[in-house]
């Protein structure tokens, strides 16, 4: 079970309070009617899935119920870092 | 030849504890009716204009059995019918959940073992007077420590009665 | 091509006599050479029966199978070597089965005994959706020509003996679906029963030679593949890597729709023989068989996170456990011996990816998430089809890229979809 | 000395007596004994029969890397447990033990027959072979093999015991409680942190248990860590795992080494310990040594010999030879003769032997063979003697001897350090993997560190083999019948890496998982490869250390605890009145009310004849629920759903369409606007988390501007529809201070008041097509408002209704079910939802998706309403639908059933489906084939009663 340090809380919580949410940094479009077919395809399925390195969301679901970001090397499970959601890629 | 005995009580076949229960130097029983309300608000101040109360600034952090659950968020655990203003049009979000959980509440020098029996949080490092939302094994709940060995656990209605028992079977060391 | 000597009960008490001295390489480790008529990356169960069926049905036998460790050493020798193709969409139940026919034989055909027992894979149902979502499973594959019959509690009860049918569980059986010719089969036997096939075909199994690029020409088409052991070329190169897909096709300048999750497993230590079949429970979230050395082999959930560290959380093998037990409640003294991770790439509607990609000469199987043993030899030979004739196969066809983008999904999750 | 055991010395309590039974027949012991050693001390040499060729085996090891001694352990019905190692069951009066895996006896076991034809079974002869007839391999091999195969027998009954969890949180977690561990302990402890000091063994001490010398030093140690608050010490618990950081699972039994009548409580219970470090103390495994006839019983590791004697006071025989590769060897043997055990002689393959070490030997009058090896074994069920050549060539000379001890040098216990990803280094002076690099607050401490003072030996651990490789019988991996010579056979037949040779011959596979044979095994692999033994690479270790319980992973998670099963707060009502129950998501509700000797069919009819002309009442309490509040409510809901949300007036209510962002349905609900910043919203039963979740998702990373929040109310109402033309006469006596007249409370509205002096949130909705309302109470006066209305219903002759009389009546109106009707693979048009779409919305969420090629295509699957022609006939929920009935399997099946009932209402059956291109083919007779059947049926709208919807009005 992962510790993860919750940048609202502050603290590192156990792993089953909170739950993954995918990869960071991918914003839905403002209006996703300009979007062409391959846009959207990318928008909704293509994902890095890295072996390293990789920007992901949790959200601290039975915590504070906050989305936030982190920074996690997908070879070790080992967190680089997390910050809060709105922050500028770390 | 296999032979699979029946269960001696099922799940459906559980009931909500009414009277509180003794185990070895802890005590489980019923917190009784109170008032509860999810705060909402980006600002606290607004809401704490609104609603007349000071709110806890830190997450963790109760002040007036209110506690500070998230950035934007406040739970109250007060006297049953307390009455809340809504603040209406206002950038705040004020509901009455009170009859959304149960309180139960784990009392004695025990009290610690049998919440961290399911609570994968270091409690004992809870200092008394914080209140977390977490979960028990695989129920949300949200734990108060309101003394040395006073635990409250607020727990949303149709999961008490497992909780109840969880909380019994951890108590008499799962027999 | 290297000549292979013929596996039989005959020759093993013939090679009894001389300290079985006589029995060669099942494979020779083979060094690269500059070029070849095919490749494919990636030596597990899939890749194997790619680089085969290559050689054996589509009369390419000038082909590379490189993998950057042990063949075999993935997904294939971690899994829980379930088969069955009772599944929903035509497409699935085509796919599956199609790949089940091969299995059928497989051990003759190979001459390699990958131990194809048909035990059956029963599915519970537990509430009244899932009776739903049978029935409609039961009877598409019945139109589909698959076997998949409904079976009564007492029924299931009566064909494994060990299932607590009592209406009192938490989630009581209503009912299951069967398919007889489902079951389980070796999967380190299938791995080198392919490989010695294969390299008896002429085929360079060439391991621990990692991929590190994929060289294109001034038209984008495939020129070979760099490798640790250097450049190889080939104008047909297909990509079998599972859990490693996404990274080799960044090296063709493709981003996919995959993500590689942590799967775990576990076995008991071994008895004798108890459980007779392979059962399935989708609502309760489990599913066991017992192996032939006598193991109960069960496979736990994904974590909730992408990961390649081939090693999963606790609470995922505790939840596994206590479903397993809350369907056969005779276990719980039973031990856990070995638990184990597995990286399984995942596609967004959870079925394969199976065809061309958007590089000519590239081709690509993955994406088989939670699934791919099953459907090994299907998926290796329809690899190699679409390879040899630069075009997918149609059972395979719907299987492609573009489905992504068109929103023609093959989503058999979402058709089990949870209830009201 | 009496049998085996000693005179004096050992921690046993030779004044209190243990009797057990072995294989049925009466035995005894001490206090303090092992199953292992209390049969040894009586003489016991035979103790099991090896997995493949059932040869006779006796005990090897002193712990858990015993391969050979597995028993099984009878508590009782129920409580029989399969596959325990000897050396690690505590003694204990009652104890009924049996050996395992022979037939008929231990002593003459038929299937040792396998052992004459052992040449026939080499490894990987079942790939070989059983090919032929084709039809025999699971007809014929496959049994057969599995019946030889699998050891003890598994339970047949259930668990009556009970098992126990926790989480535990510590500063410094020790795991291991030799003499390095301990002193980790207290060297931690002293710091004040919260220490937690565990052990496998019944006692702490470790390799101290068999050392004397010590115990004056390991008394004190453990009483000044017993009074410490800030330690926990816990034996008989093993950590059979290292997680994620340092998060490191226990497990500790509890009652195993009592009698049955004496243990109370859970039997065992697991520790899910977080740690802020963690130090691995687990010390070292004895290697055994590769020669002829190493697994005779008698054979065994000197460590062994040397805890049996010293810790239990049993000599393992009455003359021994021990073979040394290492100077470990010759201080057991030292020990050994100490404690009064006849040593014979000492044979070291090296030449130069320590001059203290050869001196203590001849001054123990102990014949020694410095450059010798043993080259074989003689004796079939207990050794009788061995031969011993100069550097293991040649005829060489026979000594007699009962017991031959094995010090083949030691590997560190680096199980939980790998399990840790920590990486590990060939230690030369070792012979061993050692721990190197890792990214948790991790170390090792003694022995497991690499760090312990064996003295020298011989790093490559093996004898000189005297005759070739592939004639080899000295066993590798004991348990599972691993010959060198399979080793061999494996890399000639091209198996390179340790990986596919431990595959193929199933070395280090057994239930010891390879303790003791892994590094035999692969310096024998290094050896015939000529490559160093990094080259061959390591297998991994993965969890558990040993084996572990299902009962105390899954702790309390059983029977009654397995999951919440989640109740309404009127479900006892229910009950009270003869529900049937189904599961929906976590809750129960129940699914009809059947009277007298009703069957499903009679009372659902019944049930809707009675919504239809009277009233019905419905405890829909499980509905999802929303407080949707702040002055942006509307338009993030405009942005959620499908359909408009800005313009709906306070006091009005809206069907809501919520797709994901693929475009396809996962849920649907009524939503009332109860004020301008607030609405009301409900969502599907298991959609509840699900919708809440997502939600939450778009408030906070795609929309954060606006000022809204979300809270769950699921569990705050309960929820009763009432529901049919009296609807209104039965709450109306009941509410006050709202106007239920149709003018001033019409169809879609809700009203804030209060029901029997309750406050109450009261919908005017209908999924029945009838007049009906829907009062939302605060849960706890749910039962309460009910059974008032009940009494008020029965007045007018009301029925309680469950869910397949809710699915009728809905159906009857053609209302989809999100999950029956759709399968997530549907979008509004197809399910003639496309009104509920907003067409002039600029966006929502999965909007552009409903633009891809594939969902505007032509031919999509539509629901539509089917009618059997034959009125009676009921088609089955999940069948499937055919143009052609007459073609050839596979057939072209163009859609399925998905709703399917008798409507009492209409006297016949009705039926909804999903049909490609459906809504043009109305009028269309379709097909649906059916076992011994076709059934044919009317393609129509998906609406039979009361189109027009005058019913709503009562």
């Amino acid at each position: 079970m992962l510790l993860i340090h919750c940048p609202y809380c502050e603290e590192a919580r156990p792993e089953v309070e909170f739950a993954y949410g995918g990869e960071a940094h991918i914003a839905r479009p403002v209006d996703p009617s300009t979007y062409s077919d391959e846009q959207w395809e990318e928008f909704l399925y293509i994902r890095s899935n890295p072996r390293g390195r990789h920007h992901e969301r949790w959200r601290h679901a039975h915590g504070c119920g906050r989305f936030f970001n982190a920074v996690r090397d997908t070879v070790t499970d080992v967190f680089e870092t997390t910050y809060k959601a709105g922050e500028a890629r770390k | 030849m296999v032979e699979i005995a029946e269960i001696a009580v099922s799940a459906a076949e559980l009931k909500l504890g009414t009277e509180p229960v003794q185990g070895d130097g802890v005590r489980l029983a019923h917190a009784g009716p109170k008032a509860r309300y999810s705060l909402r608000a980006r600002d606290a101040k607004a809401l704490a204009d609104v609603i007349g109360r000071a709110l806890p600034g830190k997450i963790g952090d109760t002040e007036g059995a209110i506690a500070c659950l998230g950035p934007d968020e406040w739970y109250a655990l007060l006297p049953a019918g307390t009455e809340m203003p809504r603040g209406e049009g206002l950038a705040v979000s004020v509901v009455d959940v009170s009859s959304r959980a149960l309180g139960l509440v784990l009392e004695g020098p025990g009290a610690l073992a049998v919440l961290s029996s399911g609570c994968p949080l270091d409690l004992a490092k809870m200092g008394v007077g914080r209140a977390t939302r977490t979960v028990f094994e695989t129920v949300e709940i949200q734990v108060w420590r309101e003394g040395e060995e006073r635990w409250h656990v607020e727990v949303w209605r149709s999961f008490a009665t497992w909780l109840w028992h969880a909380f019994v079977a951890a108590m008499h060391g799962a027999k | 091509m290297t000549t292979m000597k013929r596996f039989s009960g005959f020759n093993l008490i013939g090679e009894a006599f001389r300290s079985h001295q006589g029995w060669p390489e099942h494979w020779p480790d083979k060094a690269p050479k500059a070029s070849y008529d095919a490749i494919i990356v990636g030596a597990g169960g899939h890749g194997l029966g790619a680089a085969y069926y290559l050689a054996k049905k589509y009369g390419i036998t000038n082909v590379a199978l490189i993998e950057k460790g042990w063949l075999g050493g993935g997904n294939t020798g971690r899994n829980t070597t379930i088969i069955r193709s009772n599944y929903l969409y035509d497409e699935s139940a085509h796919l599956y089965d199609h790949a089940v026919k091969l299995w059928d034989g497989l051990s003759q055909e190979l001459n390699y005994n990958i131990m194809y027992s048909k035990r059956g894979v029963l599915m519970l149902a537990h509430n009244v959706h899932d009776v739903q979502s049978f029935k409609r499973h039961i009877h598409a594959n019945r139109l589909n020509g698959v076997d998949n019959e409904w079976l009564t509690p007492e029924e299931c009860k009566a064909y494994c003996p060990p299932l607590d049918i009592s209406p009192r569980t938490r989630h009581p059986v209503l009912g299951g679906a069967l398919q007889r010719r489902g079951g389980t089969a070796r999967h380190d036997s299938v791995a080198w029963g392919y490989a010695r096939a294969a390299s008896a075909l002429g085929v360079d199994i060439i391991q621990n030679c990692a991929v590190t690029g994929i060289r294109r020409g001034a038209d984008g088409a495939i020129e070979g593949v760099e490798t640790e052991r250097g450049f190889i070329a080939s104008r047909r190169v297909g990509v079998s890597a599972a859990g490693s897909t996404s990274l080799v096709m960044k090296m063709a300048g493709l981003d996919f729709p995959l993500e590689s999750y942590p799967l775990q497993a576990l076995v008991s230590e071994p008895v004798k023989p108890i459980f007779p079949c392979v059962v399935m429970s989708n609502t309760v979230h489990a599913y066991m068989s017992q192996s032939d050395k006598g193991e109960l082999v069960i496979g736990a959930g994904t974590d909730q996170y992408t990961s390649y560290s081939q090693r999963g959380a606790f609470h995922i093998v505790e939840h596994t456990l206590a479903a397993i037990c809350e369907i056969f409640p005779i276990f719980t003294r039973m031990r856990m011996l070995r638990t184990w991770g597995g990286i399984v790439d995942v596609t967004p509607d959870r079925s394969p990816i199976l065809g061309k990609t958007p590089v000519k000469g590239l081709y690509v199987n993955c994406g088989w998430g939670t699934g791919g043993f099953k459907a090994t030899p299907g998926a290796g030979d329809l690899l190699a089809y679409t390879m040899a004739h630069d075009e997918p196969h149609k059972i395979n066809a719907p299987y492609n890229l573009d489905r992504f983008r068109n929103g023609r999904l093959i989503d058999e999750a979402a058709a089990a979809a949870v209830a009201h | 000395m009496t049998g085996f055991r000693l005179a004096d010395g050992g921690r046993i309590d030779r004044r209190t007596k243990r009797n057990f039974t072995f294989d049925g027949k009466a035995r005894w012991g001490y206090a303090g004994d092992s199953l292992a050693s209390a049969l040894l001390a009586q003489g016991q040499m035979l103790f099991g029969r090896s997995f493949k060729y059932h040869r006779p085996r006796g005990i090897l090891g002193a712990g858990v890397e015993e391969p050979n001694a597995l028993v099984t352990v009878d508590r009782g019905p129920g409580r029989k447990t399969p596959n325990l190692r000897a050396p690690s069951v505590a003694l204990h009066d009652g104890l009924a033990a049996t050996s395992q895996n022979r037939f008929p006896t231990l002593k003459t076991d038929l299937i040792a027959v396998n052992n004459m034809l052992s040449a026939f079974f080499p490894a990987g002869f079942y790939n070989k072979t059983f090919m032929w007839p084709r039809a025999a391999w699971e007809k014929v091999y496959e049994p057969i093999i599995r019946r030889l195969a699998g050891l003890g027998d598994s339970p047949t009954t259930r668990d009556p015991d009970h098992y126990d969890a926790t989480y535990a949180h510590c500063e410094t977690l020790v795991v291991g409680a030799g003499p390095a561990g301990i002193a980790a302990a207290l060297e931690a402890a002293a710091s004040g942190g919260r220490v937690f000091l565990i052990d496998e063994q019944e006692e702490i001490g470790g390799g101290a248990l068999s050392d004397p010398a010590q115990w004056a030093w390991l008394a004190e140690a453990s009483a000044k860590l017993a009074a410490m608050d800030n330690v926990t010490v816990l034996p008989r618990t093993t950590a059979i795992g290292h997680y994620h950081q340092n998060f490191v699972v226990a497990a500790q039994r509890l009652t195993d080494h009592l009698p049955v009548d004496e243990a109370e409580g859970p039997r065992e219970k697991l520790w899910r310990i977080r740690a802020g470090e963690v130090v691995l103390a687990m010390g070292a495994i004895e290697r055994p040594l590769v020669f002829e006839g190493n697994d005779v019983p008698g054979v065994m590791l000197a460590s062994a010999a040397k805890t049996f004697a010293l810790r239990y006071g049993v000599a393992v025989g009455r003359k021994l030879v021990v073979m040394a590769l290492h100077d470990s060897g010759w201080h057991d043997a030292l020990a050994l003769h100490k404690a009064g055990v006849n040593i014979a002689a000492i044979v070291d393959l090296r030449r130069e032997i320590a001059p203290e070490l050869a001196e203590a030997a001849r001054d123990a009058r102990i014949a020694c063979y410095p450059g010798y090896a043993v080259t074989g074994v003689s004796g079939g069920q207990a050794v009788n003697g061995v031969t011993v050549a100069l550097a293991g060539v040649g005829k060489g000379q026979k000594l007699e001897c009962d017991a031959v001890l094995m010090a083949g040098g030691w590997t560190p216990t680096v199980h939980l350090w790998s399990h840790a990803k920590g990486t590990l280094r060939w230690d030369e002076n070792w012979g061993a993997y050692v721990p190197d690099k890792t990214h948790e607050n991790l170390r090792c401490v003694g022995a497991c560190a690499g760090d312990w003072d064996f003295g020298s030996g011989l790093v490559r651990g093996l004898l000189p083999a005297p005759k070739p490789l592939h004639e080899s019988k000295a066993f590798v991996d004991f348990q599972n019948d691993v010959k060198a010579r399979d080793i061999g056979l494996a890399v000639q037949e091209g198996f390179r890496s340790i990986e596919h040779i431990k595959r193929y011959t199933t070395n280090g596979m057994a239930t010891d998982q390879g303790k003791t044979s892994n590094l035999n095994g692969l310096q024998i692999a290094s050896g015939v490869l000529h490559r160093p033994v990094t080259d061959i690479g390591l297998t991994t270790f993965r969890p558990p250390y040993t084996p572990q319980s299902f009962g105390a992973i899954l702790g309390h998670h059983k029977e009654a605890l397995f999951q919440p099963l989640r109740k309404t707060g009127i479900d006892d009502w229910a009950d009270a009145h003869g529900a049937v129950y189904e599961n929906v998501a976590q809750w129960r509700r129940a699914r009809y009310f059947p009277q007298g000797s009703e069957d499903m069919d009679a009372a659902v009819a019944r049930e809707c004849r009675t919504v239809r002309s009277a009233v019905g009442i419905f405890d829909a309490s499980t509905l999802g629920k929303i407080e949707v509040v702040g002055p942006d409510a509307a338009e993030f809901l405009n942005r959620m759903y499908t359909n408009p949300w800005k313009s709906l007036e306070p006091g009005r209510c809206r069907y809501g369409l919520l797709l994901g962002e693929h475009g396809f349905i996962i849920d649907d609900g009524v939503s009332a606007r109860l004020a301008p910043d607030r609405f009301h919203l409900t969502t599907t039963t298991g959609g509840a988390a699900r919708v809440l979740n997502m939600m939450e998702d778009y408030l906070q990373t795609e929309w954060a501007d606006l000022d809204v929040w979300l809270t769950s109310t699921t569990e705050q109402w309960s929820v009763i529809a009432v529901q049919g033309p009296k609807a209104r006469r039965v709450i109306a006596p009941l509410v006050e201070g709202i106007d239920l007249s149709p003018e001033a409370f019409p169809h879609m509205a809700v009203r804030e008041g209060k029901i029997c002096g309750v406050d109450t949130r009261l919908f005017r909705v209908s999924f029945t097509g009838e007049l009906g309302f829907e009062v939302n109470v605060p849960a706890e006066y749910g039962r309460m408002v009910w059974e008032a209305i009940w009494a008020e219903g029965e007045k007018h002759g009301a029925a309680a209704y469950g869910t397949e009389t809710m699915h009728v009546l809905r159906a009857e109106k053609g209302f989809i079910i999100v999950g029956q009707d759709t399968d997530g693979t549907v979008t509004p048009d197809d399910a003639g939802l496309g009104w509920a779409v907003g067409k002039k919305k600029p966006d929502f969420v999965g909007k552009r998706s409903l633009a891809r090629p594939d969902i505007v295509a032509a031919g999509r699957k539509q629901l539509v309403g089917l009618l059997t022609d034959d009125p009676q006939a009921v088609l089955e929920e999940g069948a499937q639908i055919v143009a052609d009935p007459n073609q050839p399997v596979p057939m072209t099946m163009i859609g399925h059933v998905t709703s399917s009932y008798h409507s009492a209402t209409m006297g016949r059956s009705i039926a909804m489906a999903l049909v490609a291109g459906g809504r043009d083919r109305m009028g269309e007779t379709l097909h649906i084939p059916m076992p011994g059947k076709t059934i044919s049926a009317k393609v129509v709208a998906p609406m039979f009663y009361d189109p027009e919807g005058s019913r709503l009005n009562g």
